[in-house]
């Protein structure tokens, strides 16, 4: 049995209202009966039952939910990410929590009761629907959908209450809204979703727009940046000695207790591995370097300390410079640890 | 990168943990393109500082300075602690001295300028430069002259003096506005004629218990100021909750006016009436020692009492108040300051400062007065400041066509001589103008050839150091802080290069470089604070603690056998150049605390620091009291035309509440036509109302006795003030209530008349 | 060094001679850069430190005040919470009011909320002629325009001296050993630095002093910065 | 079965009573209340579509000259962007200055759209209808541009990231501590609220254009309108949806002018630091709304003769509306002044000089503009219902609005509690171009706005014509409302 589908338009409320009562008559289903028209008219002005909606009120607890979800992991949870104590603030205080969780629940409200209002609805339409412009110049439209043999008599309703136009139709060409709509507010929040992760590529530096960012050309000249200019040549710094014409300008650190115990880690750490922990060269590099001197002999404490401090920083033969790992005072450090090495040994 | 150790990387990032924590989380905020270095240089690892103590010469005073050095570059100065004049403490005109390393102006290298003036500069190879140098020398013969300032080190004045010498030129003239305003020969010559030697006085103030500034003005330009400024912290904080009592007398509020428990604002010139009423109610008093009044009975000349409110605008009361609480303290202290020196009777008012703290036996006392501390046997002297006299003696040669070459050394004559000397229009009879200064000045914009000298922090040198405190004698070291940044020779080593070739000088400059000459010096000092027993560890620890020094007073300075002086000192006040009618205002010149003689003025950092006491920068400036204003109907920021019988300058009016009525001030330091970016054509120089006018005994110019006009021009520039530049009106109120210092001044008063009961 | 340290500076307004030398000190140390004469004539003088003189009565019975103002380093800094970046946050381990630079997006609300109005902003990138960017300390970074800045207390010293090993400079924590640019630079000693946790220092020896007094008290802030008001003279007794 | 005449015919073919006295009487109501003058929805539908589609040369004039102070606005953004701050006439004291004042000022007139529009129609007062929409674009453009300024005004706007609450590599959240971003929060609420509520109301409009319009046009007005067609389930969907959006908004806008003076009142600034200032906003953020809105209107009506629409009894009630609002406005003012006058805090008392001296001038045009303007003249029902004298009004009120606050942005902040740093604030070119760029960006958007949007919400007008009657009381015939549900 096809259906059909029927619009009659109305010029009055009084022949809307008597055409309803009729189809009532006729037992066709409410359900089947839609009345359109260019202002809000109410059930019960119509003379119909009120129509059985979803609830807004699932929406919009949902949307309060939501909304207070996302104020209490702004308030609670990302002060916790990254602790900052400001101002002798506690991390989480109440004022102004509450403002942020009245603003985020009041806006979940609004944006759950839309949603609830779009889905009510199974906005947007995306079939063809039974309609007429005229409508909205303040025509009555009352849509009927029903089978061939109830249509005729529809039909006629509308007919004996002067209906100012009648269209009729295969139902097949006015599919009910299925769940389209659902796709496309899946599709919208995906493609909607992408858009809010699109920047976290920018946040995250995977690009990097260049960008006038004077921060980053920082006229100063860092530790490491530029041209390193020489130590000015025959100057003499206050921290340490320094070598003029071969000869130290003050004498080495005191072999103080402290001194020795550094220049003990020092010399574990630098020196040990050729010279042996105790000094007698037996190091495990011994065997690609065997010319490496014992350290307790007659010879070396013979040595000035300068002497000592100088092999330190310069090398000398196969053994390389310490400058770079050791400073001048850990340099006099290890010359008193290398000293101590001997009386230790006696 | 291979080069980087682990354990180098290690002290890299910690060195840069504190820049990473500063510039936050952000990776693109900070990246650095690493150098790697196979082998640093010993006393450079990245990220680790190094220090060198040298010695600051933005001014005579020879503090010492640490320099600390990145990668080498300095990066900021520091006062030495050891050194025994300032203590570990900088002004802020010595912190800036980097910013004479760094200017962006300097002079790179030696150049020639075809026309003098034409400020076009052909730059010429050093060989050329020296060698052309040195023709016109050995053509000049003794038709030479050396003009240095008196921040020049003290080395190079000694090699210019052997040079001099050796040619049969007369001796370097050593003068510049700084030495003149603050009458650096007036004093000496005073000292001279007081206590037998021509030095500087010296002052322990922190031990003074009350102290009696006539115009010094020694916590923002006299002298030595830091070394003052750590004295008057000590003033203000003696043992045993002592307390100094500071009492200024100036007709314009100075910093130190602001310090002081009590500023006078005294008529322009009167110091010396003041300070002879004291002396004279001392002794007609009955408060103080036996000694003290006896002593002022002698020296106090004599005075019409009656006279003296009227001339200086102290009460007698004030005055007798003041004269109970000088014969009263256990410590009291009498400083004579610039404004004394400038006057016609520098001599006389000098005295008569001085003559109080005589009659309270100050002299050669702890808290008292003495001469600085003489360096023994072998060492070098301190180089004498000239008087104006020897100026106008050199100008008298040039003008003469006696000179042929001249040589200007850390002065800058063009801007520091009064317009009347005609200094530039001179220059015309000398043959061959050099300037040595790193920058281009007024003086090299009329050379014929700029040798551009080391700035300090790149330089050689020493600083025998006067005055001296507490009876330390001092030489400061200087060395290179850095390696020079552009080709410039120090002037030392031109001189010593030049001097080889010609015959009469050779022998007397026989060193190869200045260094040598250096460690010849040093060689030949007695043991010091530093010890050392071989000459070459004994040229390490000059350098390495800043100089040469006694841990003791050496007793070198004027002992306890104070003169009892003959003739009583009488002083009358100064007379004015100007007619009263004409010319209404007095005016009072002061060196600016930061620019100080105009030297300071191309480094933006002091041209930028507020001025203390009006909170301007970057400009000059006319102080006029509220009430003067209000009669001429100026405002702040009216431009104005300051004229005197000399000459005149404009400038905007700044309104300063505590100077007198009847005076205007002006600081130096500003109107520079040339010197760099930062000072060229900015603010006006006082030194235009200045005559040539000198003393009877020429010490220096009279720059303290003008009387000015004010015209208003009708324009307005706006100056940059600091400070709020809103009327604060009735509403104005102090963030925070000074109570205790309010009591001061009544509890004293209280003190002294329970004691008089 | 004790954890929880509380850095303080103590000024003495009776030996304040407002000479300046705190304030290039500050900018020779800290990066700070000059302001120009017509950005100072448009009320944007920048000086970490600055003394701030008031004059008080009138002539001839005037005095002059000096104030060096800087950041307080407020225990409940007002700058603080307003910043919505955290660019300006507490250290507790320092008892400092931090300022990372990086995170400033230049609301300049902390500048609004500072009583003592010792935030500076950027309103230009600052300029520093070359070769004078060759001064800048490496140790602490180049504000870029936009960005707000103030007196760190030489946070960079601080660290420094924490983050070196004992072995290359020696335990550098006692008193004294660790100034600020504008205290070591201060001729007549107004300006003392020290930590108020470590009862040896010479601040916890001068304080509580009966000449103390915190600037804008009444606000509550806190502030780590104690003035000495001007002190008595008992000469003649 | 009831069978009655008037019933038998649409609404807006009520007829006329017989009686000729009645009659009259008729007539005249029609005149007056446009609810009573019911005309065929096809002959309003086009009065208000054919005033969208027709865009004349003088249109196109203006559309270029304020695109032209568009461009200035964003010009001198990036201007500023790229040299800094400085070239603004802000300094050390006065940080904040018209950026901020605008960015008041425009959430400000941003409140008086959702206030007619939601509230009254909770209050179902029926002189809302037609001006609703109107109202509510003002919101909706008052807020989008007030939104622009935090980003004009912050010294590293490329940085602005930092702000927003998304996972960066920075591993740092921002500071909900910080008024700002309740601000920010609020704000997006409002915002996000007001586009919601605003597009909730224009659908059956936008349905109603997709039937009579063609072309582009159409496709738009179709897509936009989601397919709507006025059956009852979703007319009383949308009835439902509507109140409740209205009931949440009014609580959201409350709180964010109130959390807009936070950012003042949460500061210690003298001046700011007061408890009052959240009701104080508000009611000058609705004051300077409603006379946003009755400027809007008398230029609507102007230029889109919109006559039909927007009559005398409308600017009447706003009228009255504006001069409530005024003494409400001069209640709170006086309260404020009053409080801080008689503290006599030196800093405050600073203030208070400031507003009698330096900035006088200013501080006494607000007073006239705020307070002698709208109190003198709007007690005359003769000048509310002249629209050049209600122009003339609500500029002043605008003016006088925007006085206040620059006197409380950068007024108050050039007095502190250290005399050492008190700096008067002068703009400089940047400031003064932006500002005058987003008016005029404002207006741009406007007039286009009206040109796609029906800018009069004609169901609604529908709705309250098919529930008026004229019965007869007597010998008077009295509009009145009925009321189905």
């Amino acid at each position: 049995m096809a259906q059909e589908v029927l619009l009659g338009l109305f010029d009055n409320l009084e022949a809307t209202t008597a055409v309803l009562r009729d189809l009532e008559r006729q037992n066709i289903p409410d359900r089947n009966i839609e009345v359109m028209s260019n202002v809000p008219y109410a059930p019960k002005v119509l003379g119909r039952r009120p129509t059985r909606q979803w609830p807004f009120l699932p929406f919009v607890l949902a949307g309060v939910l939501g909304g207070l979800a996302i104020a209490l992991f702004i308030v609670v949870i990302t002060p916790r990410l990254y602790p900052i104590i400001v101002g002798g603030q506690p991390l989480t205080p109440f004022p102004p929590s509450a403002i942020i969780v009245f603003e985020f629940v009041a806006l979940g409200a609004m944006a759950g009761g839309f949603i609830g209002f779009l889905l009510q609805n199974r906005y947007p339409v995306l079939v063809r629907q039974m309609y007429d412009p005229r409508i909205s110049e303040g025509y009555i439209g009352v849509a009927v959908r029903a089978d061939d043999q109830a249509a005729d008599s529809v039909a006629d309703i509308f007919a004996a209450h002067n209906a100012h136009d009648v269209v009729r139709e295969d139902a097949a060409r006015y599919p009910v809204q299925s769940r389209r709509f659902l796709a496309f507010w899946a599709g919208l929040a995906v493609v909607g979703l992408l858009a809010l992760l699109a920047p976290l590529l920018l946040t995250y530096n995977i690009i990097d727009i260049p960008w006038f960012n004077q921060m980053r050309e920082s006229p100063s000249i860092g530790f490491q940046e530029g041209p390193r200019r020489a130590a000015p040549a025959e100057s003499i710094p206050i921290q340490g000695p320094v070598l003029i014409n071969g000869q130290p300008a003050t004498e080495p650190l005191p072999a103080s207790e402290e001194s020795l115990q550094r220049g003990q880690l020092l010399y574990e750490v630098n020196c040990a591995i050729c010279h042996g922990m105790q000094g007698n060269a037996d190091g495990s590099m011994t065997k690609y370097f065997p010319e490496a001197p014992v350290l307790t002999t007659d010879r070396v404490s013979g040595m000035a300390d300068q002497e000592i401090f100088m092999i330190i920083t310069l090398g000398r033969n196969r053994m390389p410079s310490l400058a770079e790992n050791l400073t001048v005072n850990e340099t006099w450090d290890v010359v008193n640890y290398v000293r101590a090495l001997r009386e230790a040994g006696q | 990168m291979t080069s980087l150790t682990r354990r180098h990387f290690l002290k890299i990032s910690a060195a840069g943990t504190a820049t990473v924590i500063l510039a936050g989380c952000d990776t693109d905020e900070r990246w650095v393109e690493l150098e790697p270095y196979v082998q640093p240089p010993l006393e450079q690892i990245s990220g680790i500082a190094s220090w060198y103590a040298t010695s600051c010469r933005q001014c005579p005073a020879g503090c010492g300075i640490i320099a600390r050095v990145m990668n080498g570059r300095a990066v900021k100065l520091e006062g030495n602690p050891e050194h025994p004049v300032n203590r570990g403490r900088l002004c802020a005109r010595g912190q800036s001295e980097l910013q004479v390393l760094y200017h962006p102006d300097r002079v790179t290298g030696a150049v020639f300028q075809a026309e003098r003036g034409s400020r076009e500069y052909e730059p010429v190879a050093w060989n050329e430069a020296i060698n052309t140098l040195y023709e016109r020398l050995n053509e000049a013969g003794s038709r030479v002259a050396v003009w240095l300032g008196s921040s020049t080190s003290d080395h190079l004045y000694d090699l210019f003096r052997r040079f001099t010498e050796a040619i049969g030129a007369p001796a370097p003239v050593r003068f510049d506005l700084y030495s003149a305003i603050n009458g650096y020969s007036a004093l000496s010559s005073a000292s001279a004629q007081m206590l037998g030697r021509s030095t500087l006085p010296a002052y322990d103030l922190g031990r003074a218990d009350m102290v009696f500034s006539f115009g010094a003005d020694f916590v923002g330009s006299w002298l030595s100021t830091t070394g003052y400024s750590v004295e008057y912290g000590r003033f203000r904080s003696q043992p045993n909750n002592q307390r100094g009592y500071l009492v200024h007398f100036e007709p314009r509020m100075s910093p130190t006016g602001a310090a002081a428990d009590q500023w006078l604002p005294i008529v322009p010139g009167s110091e010396a009436l003041v300070a002879q009423a004291i002396a004279r109610l001392i002794a007609d008093g009955d408060t103080g020692s036996a000694e003290r009044i006896e002593r002022a009975a002698a020296l106090a000349g004599e005075i019409n009492l009656e006279a003296v409110p009227g001339a200086t605008g102290v009460s007698m009361e004030q005055l007798e108040r003041l004269a109970r609480l000088f014969a009263r303290a256990e410590r009291p202290l009498a400083l004579p300051g610039s404004p004394l020196t400038g006057q016609p009777n520098a001599a006389q008012a000098i005295a008569a400062v001085q003559m109080l703290n005589v009659i309270v036996g100050a002299v050669g006392q702890p808290g008292g007065m003495s001469l600085s501390s003489a360096l023994p046997e072998g060492a070098p002297a301190a180089a004498p400041i000239s008087t104006f006299a020897d100026v106008q003696a050199l100008l008298g040669r040039i003008n003469g066509g006696e000179v042929d070459v001249l040589l200007v050394h850390g002065a800058n004559p063009a801007y520091e001589l009064p317009p009347g000397a005609g200094f530039t229009d001179a220059l015309q009879n000398v043959g061959y103008v050099v300037s040595f200064n790193p920058l281009v000045d007024e003086t090299a914009v009329w050379a014929d050839a700029i040798l551009p000298d080391r700035t300090p922090l790149e330089s050689w040198g020493y600083n025998v150091v006067t005055p001296t405190f507490q009876g330390v004698p001092v030489i400061s070291s200087q060395q290179p802080v850095v390696t020079p940044l552009y080709d410039v020779r120090p002037t030392g080593d031109v001189l010593l290069t030049v001097a080889r070739g010609i015959p009469a000088a050779a022998s007397a400059l026989p060193w190869t470089d200045e260094v040598a000459y250096l460690q010849e010096v040093v060689a030949g000092l007695p043991a010091g604070a530093q010890g050392g027993d071989d000459a070459a560890v004994r040229w390490a620890r000059f350098l390495q603690h800043g100089g040469w020094w006694t841990d003791a007073p050496t007793g070198e300075e004027a002992g306890a056998e104070a003169p009892e002086a003959a003739a009583p000192i009488t002083a009358s006040a100064a007379e004015f150049q100007g007619d009263a009618g004409e010319y209404p205002y007095f005016l009072h010149l002061y060196l600016s605390p930061l620019l100080g003689d105009g030297s300071g003025a191309a480094v933006p950092w002091l041209q930028g620091t507020p001025d203390p006491m009006t909170t301007v920068s970057w400009r000059t400036w006319v102080e006029i009291n509220p009430r003067t204003a209000e009669e001429l109907g100026l405002s702040h920021s009216d431009v104005v035309r300051i004229t005197s019988p000399h000459g005149e300058i404009e400038a905007s009016v700044y309104v300063y509440p505590a100077i007198r009525p009847d005076t205007i001030a002006i600081p130096f330091g500003q109107g520079h036509e040339a010197f760099g970016r930062y000072a060229r054509n900015r603010g006006a120089n006082p030194l235009r109302l200045v005559g040539m006018d000198a003393g009877e005994d020429a010490a220096s110019f009279n720059w303290a006795n003008l009387r000015v006009k004010i015209e208003r021009t009708g324009s307005e520039k706006a100056l940059a003030r600091f400070e709020s530049t809103i009327e604060p009106g009735e509403h104005a109120h102090l963030p925070l209530s000074y109570g205790a210092v309010h009591e001061r001044i009544e509890e004293v008063e209280e003190n002294v008349e329970m004691e008089q009961e | 060094m004790a954890e929880n340290n509380k850095w303080t500076m103590i000024v003495d307004l009776d030996k304040c001679t407002g000479c300046n030398a705190c304030v290039v000190a500050c900018h020779a140390e800290n990066n700070v850069p000059i302001a120009n004469e017509e950005e100072v004539i448009k009320g944007r003088g920048l000086h970490w430190i600055r003394i701030e003189r008031y004059w008080e009565g009138e002539y001839p019975d005037i005095k002059a005040r000096f104030l060096p103002v800087f950041c307080q380093q407020c225990g409940n800094a007002p700058c603080e919470p307003v910043c919505p970046t955290y660019a300006s946050y507490h250290s507790d381990e320092e008892g400092l009011n931090g300022q990372i630079y990086a995170r400033c997006v230049g609301t300049r609300y902390c500048g609004n909320n500072c009583p003592y109005k010792v935030r500076f902003f950027n309103w230009r990138a600052p300029e520093f002629d070359e070769p004078l960017n060759q001064q800048l300390n490496p140790d602490v970074p180049v504000r870029g325009a936009g960005v707000m800045e103030k007196c760190t207390f030489c946070i960079q010293r601080i660290q420094r001296v924490r983050q070196t090993p004992e072995g290359d400079y020696g335990p550098m924590t006692r008193d004294g050993d660790l100034q600020t640019a504008c205290t070591q630079a201060c001729p007549s000693d107004a300006l003392i630095f020290g930590n108020l946790n470590d009862p040896e220092s010479r601040v916890s020896r001068m304080l509580p002093n009966d000449r103390q007094a915190r600037l804008l008290e009444h606000l509550g802030t806190e502030p780590a910065v104690y003035y000495l008001k001007g002190g008595t003279t008992n000469v003649g007794e | 079965m009831l069978e009655s005449s008037a019933d038998r015919t649409p609404y807006w073919q009520e007829p006329l009573p017989e009686d000729d006295e009645l009659a009259q009487q008729v007539a005249h109501a029609r005149d007056e209340h446009l609810l009573v003058d019911a005309r065929p929805p096809a002959e309003t539908n086009s009065l208000m579509f054919r005033a969208m589609t027709r865009t004349g040369p003088l249109f196109w004039l203006m559309v270029l000259g304020l695109g032209g102070l568009t461009f200035a606005l964003f010009a001198t953004w990036v201007i500023q962007m790229f040299y800094g701050l400085g070239i603004t006439g802000l300094n050390r004291s006065v940080m904040w200055g018209p950026y901020i004042v605008n960015l008041v000022f425009f959430i400000g007139i941003g409140h008086a759209g959702t206030f007619i529009s939601a509230a009254l129609r909770l209050m179902r007062m029926d002189f809302r209808r037609p001006i609703a929409r109107l109202a509510e674009t003002v919101t909706l453009f008052g807020l989008a541009l007030a939104a622009l300024f935090p980003l004009i005004h912050l010294g590293r706007v490329w940085k602005v990231y930092y702000m927003f609450p998304i996972p960066t590599q920075r591993e740092l959240w921002p500071n909900f501590r910080s008024p700002l971003l309740w601000d920010a929060t609020a704000i997006t609420a409002y915002l996000i609220g007001s586009t919601l509520f605003m597009y909730t109301a224009l659908i059956p409009d936008l349905a109603t254009a997709r039937d009579h319009l063609t072309g582009w046009r159409k496709r738009l007005y179709g897509a936009l309108s989601l397919g709507f067609r006025g059956t009852e389930s979703e007319w009383s969907r949308l009835e439902t949806l509507s109140n409740i959006l209205s009931y949440i908004i009014i609580p959201v806008m409350f709180s964010v002018h109130t959390i807009v003076s936070w950012d003042f009142a949460m500061a210690i600034q003298p001046g700011w630091h007061s408890t009052i200032f959240g009701p104080f906003f508000i009611v000058g953020a609705l004051f300077s709304g409603v006379a946003a809105v009755i400027i809007v209107m008398i230029i609507v009506r102007k230029a889109m003769r919109m006559g039909y629409f927007l009559r005398e009894e409308h600017f009447n009630a706003m009228g009255i509306f504006l001069l409530i609002l005024s003494l409400t406005w001069v209640y709170f003012y006086f309260n404020e002044y009053i409080v801080t006058w008689y503290g006599n805090l030196p800093a405050e008392r600073a203030i208070l000089q400031m507003l009698t001296t330096d900035a006088s001038p200013l501080f006494y045009l607000m007073l006239f503009c705020n307070i002698i303007v709208p109190l003198g003249t709007l007690w005359s029902r003769r000048v509310r219902t002249s629209l050049p004298a209600m122009l003339v009004i609500a500029v002043f009120v605008q003016i006088g609005m925007y006085l206040e606050r620059v006197l409380i942005v950068s007024g108050f902040l050039s007095r502190n509690e250290l005399p050492f740093n008190w700096i008067n604030y002068t703009p400089n070119w940047p400031e003064i171009l932006i500002t005058i760029g987003t008016f005029g960006f404002m207006a741009l958007l406007y007039i286009l706005w009206t040109r796609v949007v029906p800018i009069i919400p004609l169901w609604e007008v529908h709705e309250g014509q098919s529930r008026q009657r004229l019965p007869r009381i007597g010998r008077a015939i009295v509009p009145t409302r009925t009321e189905p549900h």
